[in-house]
Formats: C-alpha cells, structure tokens, sequence
C-alpha cells in the first residue's frame, strides 16, 4: 500500500476537478474565488510532488511562485467583489455580468 | 515509515476531498469558508508527506492565516451569506467539464511512466530551497523581484479598487 | 475606508460602561457612528411627584436617592431652595459645614467621575482602585458626620443635623494635607500617558457656543472654555468669601473635560482648608418649626453641583407639602449633548465620551 | 533530535511502526497538556495576585494557604456553570471556535527548547512553525464571535482580522533580525548561537517583538478583541461554562507561549549559570509575563484606528528598518562582535526618537522629549504601589469599627421610655413604621410595632422625631434574609434583640464609643 507520485497526482486531479466545478457551477463570486484557491492548491500538490519524485526542488520552487500569485490573485479578486458589491448590492456572477455598472 | 506516510496520505486525501467538496456543496458561505481552511490545512499535511516542510510553514501562515482569513472577511463584509451560495444554470455543464477533466488526467497519470525516485531525499528543505531560489547560475532571483512588485502591485490595486472616492 | 452597511447596535441599559441603566441606540457604519439615539428612563421613580405628597423634612432623603455620589449637594441645593421659600436665616457655622461637606463631596464625585472615564478608556481598573482609595477617606468623614457613607440626609432646612464631632477636624486636616499630594499620583500616572492622550485629546469636541446653547453646565460647560460657574457667577451660600479659581479647558475635547475635574478638586481642597480655618463657633441649625408650612409662592434654588447646575424648583401653598417639586438635573441636560458629541467618532469613542460627560443615571431619570 | 523523536525511535523497536508514530504523539499531547495546565494556573494566580498588589487590593487569598487554589476554584466554577448556546448563533462553529482557538496556543509548546536536549521535536523550521501555528487562532476567534449571533461578537470578529494580521507582519520582520543573526530557523540554534542575549544585539527587534505579541495576545493596550467597556467581552460575550474556561485556557496559554518565545529568541532561553536549564527558561518566561500584567495594570486601551497606525506607521516601518540595518551589519561584521551591541543600542535609541517624532497624537506632534515618558512614568507609579500596604482588609476576620453616628441597619427600641405617641411613624418618609396603641394606666401601650426594613431609607428621621428618645438607630450593619417577609421586625423583635445603640441624634452616647477605623495613609513598606 506504498504512497507513489501517482497518488498524490491523481488526488490533485481530483482536488482541481471539485475546484473547477466550483468555479464554473458557483454563482457567489466569493465562492468562485475560493473555489480558484482550490485550484491552485490543487496544483500545488502536483508541483511538491513532482519536486519530492524527482528530487528537483524547482517543483517547490514554482509552488512559492503560485502562492505568491494566489495570493495577489485573492487580493485583487476580493476587492473586485468588495467594489462591485458596493455599487451593484450583489455578488451573483449571473447578475453582475453587464459590462457596465 | 513507509506504513505511517500511507496512513496519513490516506487520512488526510479523505478530508481534504472531503473538505473541498463541502466548500462546493454548503449552502452557508461561512462554513464553506471554514472547510476551505480545512482544506488548506491539509494540504499543508500533504506538503509534509512529501518531505517540503518549508513549503507547509508556507501553506499554513499563507493560504491559512491570510487568504482565508481575507476570504472571510471578504463574505462579512458582503454579507451574501443569507443568500447563500446557489449554484448557475450550468450547473451540469460544469459537473461534465469537472468529470472529464477528472478522467482525462487520472488516465494520463495511469498510463504515463514516471520516472519516479522513490527514495526519500535529504531532509531539511530550507536551505537547499533558498539555495535553489537565489544562487547565481540558476536561481531565480528575477522572477523572486517580480513577484514582489507584483505583490505591491496587488496590494497598491486592491487599495484603490476598495477605496471610495 | 472601506464602505459597509450600517448596523445598529444597543449600547445598554446593561451594557458595563453606560454607568447605570442606560441605553444608547448607535447605528455605526464600520466603527464610526453615524447616528446614536440616547434612551433613558429605565430608572424612572417618579420622585418628583412623590415629593409632592411629603413633608419638606422627609424629601431631603429623597434628593440623597437623585445623584447618589454627590448626595450631599443635593441635600445642599434643596435645603437652600425650602430656605429661601420659607425665608429662614441659617447659622454662620452651619454655612461653613455646608460649604466643606459639599466641597469634600465634589472631591469624591469627580474621583469616580474620573476613575470611570480611565476605566471607560480601557484601563483596568487601577486608577479607579486609587481614586476609591481616596474616596474612601472622604466617606469616613462622612460617615464620622452624619453616620452613613452614601446616603446622607446630612443637612436639614435651617442649617445641618448635627455639628460635627472633635474628631472631625483632625481627620479633615490630615485628609486635605495628603490630598494634593494624591491628585499628584494621578497626574503622574495619566496626565502625561500617550495613550490616554491619544484616546482623549481632540476626540467628542463640544464648541463652547453649542455647550451653552444646550444649555450644558459644570466641567462639560467649563471644558469647553466657558468661564460659567455659579459659586462665582451666582454666589450661594458663603462662597463669596473664599478664594478659589475657576479651571476652564480650551479645546473642549474630552481631555479637558477630564482635567478641568481633575483641577478643580485642587480648588476644592483649597475651599475646604479656608473654610476650615474660619469656622466659627455656634449653633449649627436655626429654630425651624417642626412641620414647616411655607408661604404660597414659588421658588428656584442652584447650586453648582459636581456636575453642574443643579436646581430646585419649589412651589409653596401654605401646607407641608410642595404643590411642586421639580428638579434641573445636570447629568440630564449634559446628556442630550451625547448625539452632537459622538458622531463622526468611532465605537470606543462613544463609550469615552460618556465617561467624559459624567452622568449618574438616578439624576437623569429621577 | 528532539525528545519526541527519541521516544519514537526506542518504541520503533518494540511496537509496531504505526504504534511508534500515535503512542509518541498522544503521550507528548498529555505530558504537554498537564504541564501547560500547571504553569497556566500559576500565571492566573500570579497575575490576579500581582494586579491586585498594584491596586493596592489584596487579591484573591481565601482558597487555599495565600489563595494559592484561587485558580482551581476559578476552574471549578466555571466548569459548574450552565453552557448557553445562543438560539441565533450557529450552532457547530459556536462549539468548535474554543478548540480551534485553544490547538494552536497548544502546538506552539512542540518547538519550545525547555534545554538543549529538553524539546519535543526540534524541527529546522521551528520559528516558522510558530508563525504559521499562531496564526490559526485568529479564525477561532473569528469563529466564536460570528458564531454568537451577537453584535458586539461579530464587531470583535472584525476587529480580530484587522488588529491580529496587522500586527503579525511587524511580528515577522522583527523575528527576521534574530534569524539573520543566528543563521538558522531551528529554536535550539537561536539559543545557542546566544553568546549574548538578542535583547542586546537586537533592542529595536525585541521592543516591537514585544508590542507586536502583546497585541497578537490582545493583552492591554491592544485588548481591543474584548474591550470590556466597549464591546462587553467581544468575541466570548457568550460564551459560557466549559466552552468559556478553554477560551480563558487559550489566552494564558498563548501568554505563556508567547512569553517563552520571547525568552527563547531575545533572552538567551534556556541559558544561564548554575541553575538547571528548564528553571532559566521558565525564569525568564515569569519575568515575560510579570511584565505583561504589569503594563496591563497600568495603561488604558488605544482605540481602532490608533491601533491599526501604529502597526502599519510605527512597528512596521522601524521593523524593516531594523532587518535593513541587522543585513548591513551581518555583511559588515559578520561575527557580530559585543561592539556592535553598543551600536545598535545608539541605533535603536535614535530610530524611536525619529519616528515617534512624526508621530501625532491627537493633531499635535509628540515632541521627542516627551515620546514615552507618561507611560514609563504611570508604570514607575504602579510599581511604587506594589510595595505600599493594601487597603482592602478581611472582612469577615477583619472588621472596621463604624463611626459612633454610625445608622445601622435596624433600629433599637426602648420599649419603657415608648409613650406611642407615633411621631416616628410620621416622620418616616415611606411610612413603613406601623404603631398601633391602646389606652393604658399611665398613658398610651404599645400594641404592635412593625417596620419593615426592606423599605428602610435609613434616613434617620425617626430617631430624630422621637421626643423622649426612645428609638435609636442601631450600629450594626450586617443584615441579610432570604424572606422578605423576615425583613418586617415586630414588636417582640425589637424587645428580644441585643441592644447596640448608635450615637446618632443622642451626642452623649459618643464618649463611650470606640472610636472609628479610619483609612491610614499608606506607608512605604520598608
């Protein structure tokens, strides 16, 4: 029952299949956020995984890289939805999809 | 060793497939939000499995003790969580993609021969990882300075995003 | 700033730092207040019209029950309104056994005023514990007086109960010799702190002109610079004969409030050593009938209380009892000033400059 | 190699491998659990006995010799109480926040060196861990307040996030200094690369270490999560019984891992002469926390926005200043020579000077002079009382003698000097006397007496009203019922009752009473 590469990569399969569902099906634009973070992580995964399988640190590397993106990714993200709350009172992406408010 | 990492893989890809769907699933955007750090969390624990402790450090304080903390506070301040999260009209659309997607790479990483190293490298990331951050050849001091202006550029944005004017 | 919708949030009436049961309705946006609607009455007695249908001896316990910390002005002004209705002449020392226990009982009143309003900006505790420290010797010599440490029903129309006890003057003394050195602990502990400054300099600043429009009175009136206190603009009692300076702010903000107090126990400490050394010998209550039956006629009595004017309203009609007995309240009329002051400030300001007016809530509700 | 992992390694060859990895784990979890629990105890004890010494109160004393059981009869009762969960609040989150908010504070106790082998796991990020473990008792609190359905909770919850995020950057960046110097993330190597105390080489660093923790310990002056006059108790205004005691739990415990963080990175941890290593340690981690109650003792609370500048304007500034200054200094010096020490000293002098100096408090600039001078000032006044005599006394053991005019709580009847003439009865503002008189041979009998003294003003008009002075009042003043009914005294009451006259309305009486218990002036002790 050893844990190889190919556990944890499926797991991020699986991982960023439930974050893309999320992000498609949501209609919360926090959720949809929250479901990208998912993705990323998911992706992170594959990354230190890939990094821990093949000895190569670049792997964890790139996974510094996506957290310092996702990071800005939220921060930007989320005052996007601040602003666009402010003015509309909603955060349904299927009501703010005018491209003017 | 090898008994106790397959244990905690198995313990910890369950709650965090688990986590995950309930962010999906809930209805409260709170407690969506909640198992979003559970999730995280044990991501972080994967991070140790995988022997990358700096990174797991990394994952808790910065997906943990930022992202959701500003993810929560972000639903507080929009206070949709009477409203919930409903989900669109593709909802079953979005499930296809998801399930093809899902199938697609579990098949590529089945069939694919990875050249694994299964043995366990040398512990203590810290120092080989700063090492492969910034030493001269090939390091990625750029990309490093570049990822700090673009957080300064996030931060200054989101500044003047939020602002009122 | 970041924008949000404003939500409300009852301050009270059990809320630790409203002194009392009262409420304040504050619709905040974020932390800062937009709107704050004070709600009082929840200590509502009627006193008022009960006092119509006692004697005029049995209302002075009842003014005890008005502003309970500074019970013996209240005494003070009462008497002094019957006084003037009935037209009695008081006795020189009771004059001056007045003017001390009242002044010691501005001491103590500020002492908690000041204590509260620390404890308001989040100290904890510890100036409050200091100031009751000095209080307490204020009680003992209260309590050496007229037997009781809150409540005193001391002064009677025509003078006081009792002269005071060989005692007392000893105790005094050693009490106004160490008092200053205390008031400076206080300073030193606060005076000069960043953090009380921070918290109450500039912050809750009422305009002079506003204060007297609202017709505010006492250190929330003198805070704002105003030069309005009725020991000197109206002269009662024997207060033309001692020297004392009036400590007014200049800003108005909630830090002058709380040193214009703090000055002006200075200055009381002062009365009382002036008073105590020209007491004089005698009798200390002049010959009243046992039930007094003013004239018809009304009559209106101030004092400068440690809160403010304080004011009795009297109407006679020959019987034991007032046909009306209406009372200014300072604490009350310092209140309605709560709304002007605090919007525009944040949450923890509110609570500061609350602490700043100095309310006692059996006044304001009576 | 930490204990943990010895633990690990000798078991390995006897169980198997899955039992060596749980049993270490749970084992490490009680012996921690119950050691945490202890020194939690001593630091209720010691800073309710200290905050009471610098108010010049006694503090608790009953429990136990010197009230040293205080704590476990805190624990007691609150673990007796009832556990209201509010019917708005949300239910599962309210249960959960006080375990999330308590792990953490926990965890934290995993990298702390109590010696040079005395540590559970000495893993190589070790600082790391204990920035990235602190920072998840943000989302407990934030839980228990937005849990609570209750206003002042969720304002608290706010506040949480603003004042904790803020505050953990100037927390980082001054740990970044002592990193520089030591070289490494592992908390032994901080401790031994320790020749002389951080606090030395790093003044700057350990001063907004220190404000920093505080604040992430939400201690006064940054007690803004649960400022009592504001927001009644924030985030655990409804919090109860058990659910409440592992909130209180988690506070002291992060006070003490905090203070144990502070003495391992700036007071040289475990180090020092003759005495064992795990007693340095918990020496300085006292000395830590003293300090702590001491400034709580003292200060008042800065507001919001005066929080929030003073992370963003003052502490985070100065820190990255300070890393600046400690990477020039490791290029420049890299052994970090004693001299330097000086140097740094001068620098961090300076910095404060400069930056408090565009500081303003309230619209007005703080001149330099004055920059920090009240608050050491009111501290040294705090400490001066800590060796003044307390003023509270015992009560029961201990009791004060009233003043000779003393008006106690029930009055003392003479039944012979009694004509019933009734002149108390009417002089009572709320009536509550009730004679009632027959005719006898030599004038009026007194029937029945009644005064019901849950209505007693004690204003003392009555015996002020009695002509023949037969009604006095009384100088006791303990007097308490269940009943209100027993608060009516009747008749046969007041003949039955001890008689203990007060000298109120009768000046005579004064000679014979013992003089009152005044309030001394406070002496310095010794």
């Amino acid at each position: 029952m050893a844990v190889g590469l190919e556990h944890f990569l499926i797991l991020s399969a699986v991982l960023f299949s439930i974050g893309l569902y999320g992000a498609l099906a949501k209609r919360n634009a926090v959720v949809i956020l929250m479901c990208i973070e998912i993705m990323l992580n998911a992706v992170n995964i594959a990354m230190v995984a890939f990094s821990r399988y093949g000895h190569l640190l670049t792997g964890q590397v790139f996974a510094i890289f996506i957290m310092v993106v996702a990071a800005a990714e939220v921060v930007v993200g989320l005052a996007l939805v601040i602003a666009i709350y402010r003015s509309r009172e909603t955060v349904d992406v299927e009501r703010i999809d005018l491209m003017k408010w | 060793m090898e008994t106790g990492i397959a244990i905690s893989f198995w313990i910890l890809a369950a709650v965090m497939v688990a986590s995950a769907l309930a962010v999906v699933w809930l209805r409260d955007i709170f407690r969506a939000a909640l198992f979003l750090v559970l999730c995280f969390f044990s991501v972080a624990g994967v991070f140790v499995i995988l022997g990358a402790d700096f990174l797991a450090a990394a994952q808790v304080l910065i997906y943990v003790g930022a992202i959701a903390v500003l993810i929560i506070f972000a639903i507080m301040l929009t206070r949709e969580t009477q409203r919930g999260s409903p989900s669109g009209r593709f909802r079953f659309i979005a499930f296809l993609v998801g399930l093809l997607f899902l199938v697609t790479v579990t098949l590529v990483v089945v069939s694919t021969d990875w050249h694994a190293i299964t043995e366990i490298p040398a512990e203590p990331t810290t120092s080989s990882l700063a090492q492969a951050l910034f030493s001269g050849e090939s390091g990625f001091v750029l990309p490093f300075e570049i990822a700090a202006v673009l957080l300064l550029a996030a931060i200054i944005g989101a500044i003047v995003l939020v602002r009122e004017r | 700033m970041l924008k949000t919708e404003p939500i409300m949030i009852n301050f009270g009436p059990q809320h630790p730092s409203t002194h009392g049961v009262f409420r304040m309705r504050v619709t905040f946006d974020g932390e800062v207040i937009v709107d704050l609607e004070p709600i009082f009455g929840y200590l509502h007695r009627g006193i008022e019209k009960l006092c119509e249908s006692k004697t005029y001896t049995q209302i002075i316990p009842y003014t005890d029950r008005l502003d309970y910390l500074a019970s013996m002005s209240n005494n003070f002004a009462y008497v002094m309104a019957v006084e003037k209705l009935a037209g009695i002449e008081i006795p020189e020392r009771a004059q001056y056994l007045r003017v001390i226990v009242a002044e010691l009982q501005r001491i103590a009143s500020h002492l908690i005023a000041v204590g509260g309003f620390l404890n308001d900006l989040g100290a904890f505790f510890t100036p409050f514990m200091y100031m009751f420290r000095e209080r307490e010797k204020i009680l003992d010599l209260f309590e050496m007086v007229c037997g009781q440490r809150l409540t005193y029903n001391y002064m009677r129309i025509g003078g006081v109960s009792h002269d005071i006890p060989p005692e007392f003057l000893p105790a005094l003394k050693r009490f106004v010799d160490e008092m200053p050195g205390y008031i400076d602990e206080y300073d030193q502990l606060l005076a000069e702190n960043e953090i009380v400054l921070a918290r109450s300099k500039g912050v809750g600043v009422l305009p002079a002109d506003l204060a007297i429009n609202a017709s505010a009175s006492g250190p929330v009136l003198r805070g704002s610079g105003v030069r309005w206190d009725i020991r000197r603009a109206d002269p009662y009692s024997i207060y033309d004969r001692f020297e004392f300076e009036i400590p007014v702010g200049k800003m108005g903000d909630t830090y002058d409030r709380y040193w214009v107090r703090i000055q002006e126990m200075r200055q009381s400490v002062r009365i009382v050593r002036q008073a105590m050394a020209e007491l004089p010998q005698g009798e200390v209550r002049a010959k009243v009938p046992a039930t007094l039956r003013p004239p018809q006629g009304e009559v209106y009595a101030r004092i400068e209380s440690p809160r403010g004017e304080l004011g009795f309203y009297l109407v006679g009609d020959d019987s034991p009892h007032p046909y009306r007995f209406k009372v200014r309240a300072p604490s009350l009329i310092n209140l309605t000033l709560l709304r002007d002051l605090c919007i525009g400030w944040k949450l923890a300001d509110a609570i500061a400059i609350l602490g700043s007016i100095d309310i006692v809530l059996a006044e304001v509700d009576r | 190699m930490g204990v943990l992992e010895q633990f690990q390694h000798w078991l390995l060859g006897y169980w198997p491998s899955w039992a060596a990895y749980l049993v270490p784990a749970i084992v490490a979890f009680l012996v921690l659990s119950s050691f945490i629990l202890l020194v939690v105890m001593a630091f209720i004890y010691i800073e309710r006995r200290g905050v009471g010494r610098f108010q010049v109160r006694l503090g608790p004393n009953r429990a136990g010799p010197l009230g040293i059981l205080q704590p476990v009869a805190d624990a007691i009762k609150v673990l007796v109480k009832e556990d209201i969960i509010p019917s708005r609040g949300d239910r599962r989150i309210h249960w959960l926040a006080p375990i999330i908010a308590f792990m953490p504070a926990l965890a934290i106790f995993a990298v702390i060196p109590f010696g040079p082998r005395a540590i559970f796991t000495d893993i190589n990020i070790g600082i790391l861990y204990i920035i990235a473990i602190s920072s998840l008792g943000v989302i407990g609190v934030f839980m228990a307040g937005w849990a609570s359905g209750n206003k002042y909770s969720l304002v608290s919850a706010l506040r949480t996030v603003a004042q904790l995020i803020s505050y953990e950057i100037p927390l980082m960046l001054s740990i970044a200094g002592v990193l520089i110097i030591s070289g490494s993330l592992s908390m032994v190597s901080i401790v031994e690369a320790q020749s002389i105390p951080f606090i030395l080489l790093q003044p700057l660093g350990f001063l907004i270490f220190f404000v920093a923790a505080t604040a992430e310990l939400n201690r006064t002056p940054f007690d803004l999560l649960e400022a009592e006059s504001e927001i009644v108790a924030g985030y655990h205004t409804e919090y109860s019984g058990m659910k409440f005691s592992l909130f209180y739990l988690a506070e002291y415990t992060h006070a003490f891992a905090i203070s144990a963080i502070v003495a391992t990175l700036f007071l040289s941890g475990w180090k020092g002469p003759f005495l064992p290593p795990a007693l340095w340690l918990m020496i300085k981690v006292f000395l830590v926390f003293i300090v702590l109650f001491w400034a709580r003792s003292t200060l008042p609370r800065l507001r919001v926005d005066q929080l929030m500048g003073f992370a963003w304007k003052g502490l985070f500034p100065l820190a990255l200043l300070n890393l600046f200054i400690t990477a020039a200094e490791a290029i420049i010096w890299p052994g970090f020579p004693w001299q330097l020490l000086i140097l740094n000293l001068l620098i961090a002098a300076l910095l404060i000077v400069l930056w408090s100096g565009l500081f303003r408090v309230a619209g007005e600039r703080v001149s330099f002079h004055r920059y920090g001078r009240g608050i050491a000032k009111g501290m040294a006044l705090t400490f001066r009382h800590l060796f003044r005599r307390p003023i509270t006394v015992q009560y029961p053991e201990q009791r004060l003698t009233p003043a000779p005019r003393f008006r106690g709580n029930l009055l003392v009847w003479d039944e012979e000097r009694c004509n019933g003439c009734r002149a108390c009865a009417r002089a009572c503002p709320v009536s509550i006397i009730d004679i009632e008189t027959k005719k006898g041979d030599k004038g009026l009998i007194v029937e029945t007496l009644e005064i019901d003294f849950g209505r007693c003003l004690f204003c003392g008009l009555c015996v002020e009203a009695c002509p023949v002075a037969a009604l006095f009042m009384s100088r006791d003043y303990e007097q308490a019922s269940y009943f209100r009914e027993s608060l009516v005294v009747k008749k046969e009451q007041f003949i039955a009752a001890e008689k203990r006259p007060s000298a109120y309305a009768y000046p005579d009486l004064e000679a014979e009473m013992p003089p009152q218990t005044l309030l001394a002036p406070p002496k310095e002790k010794g």
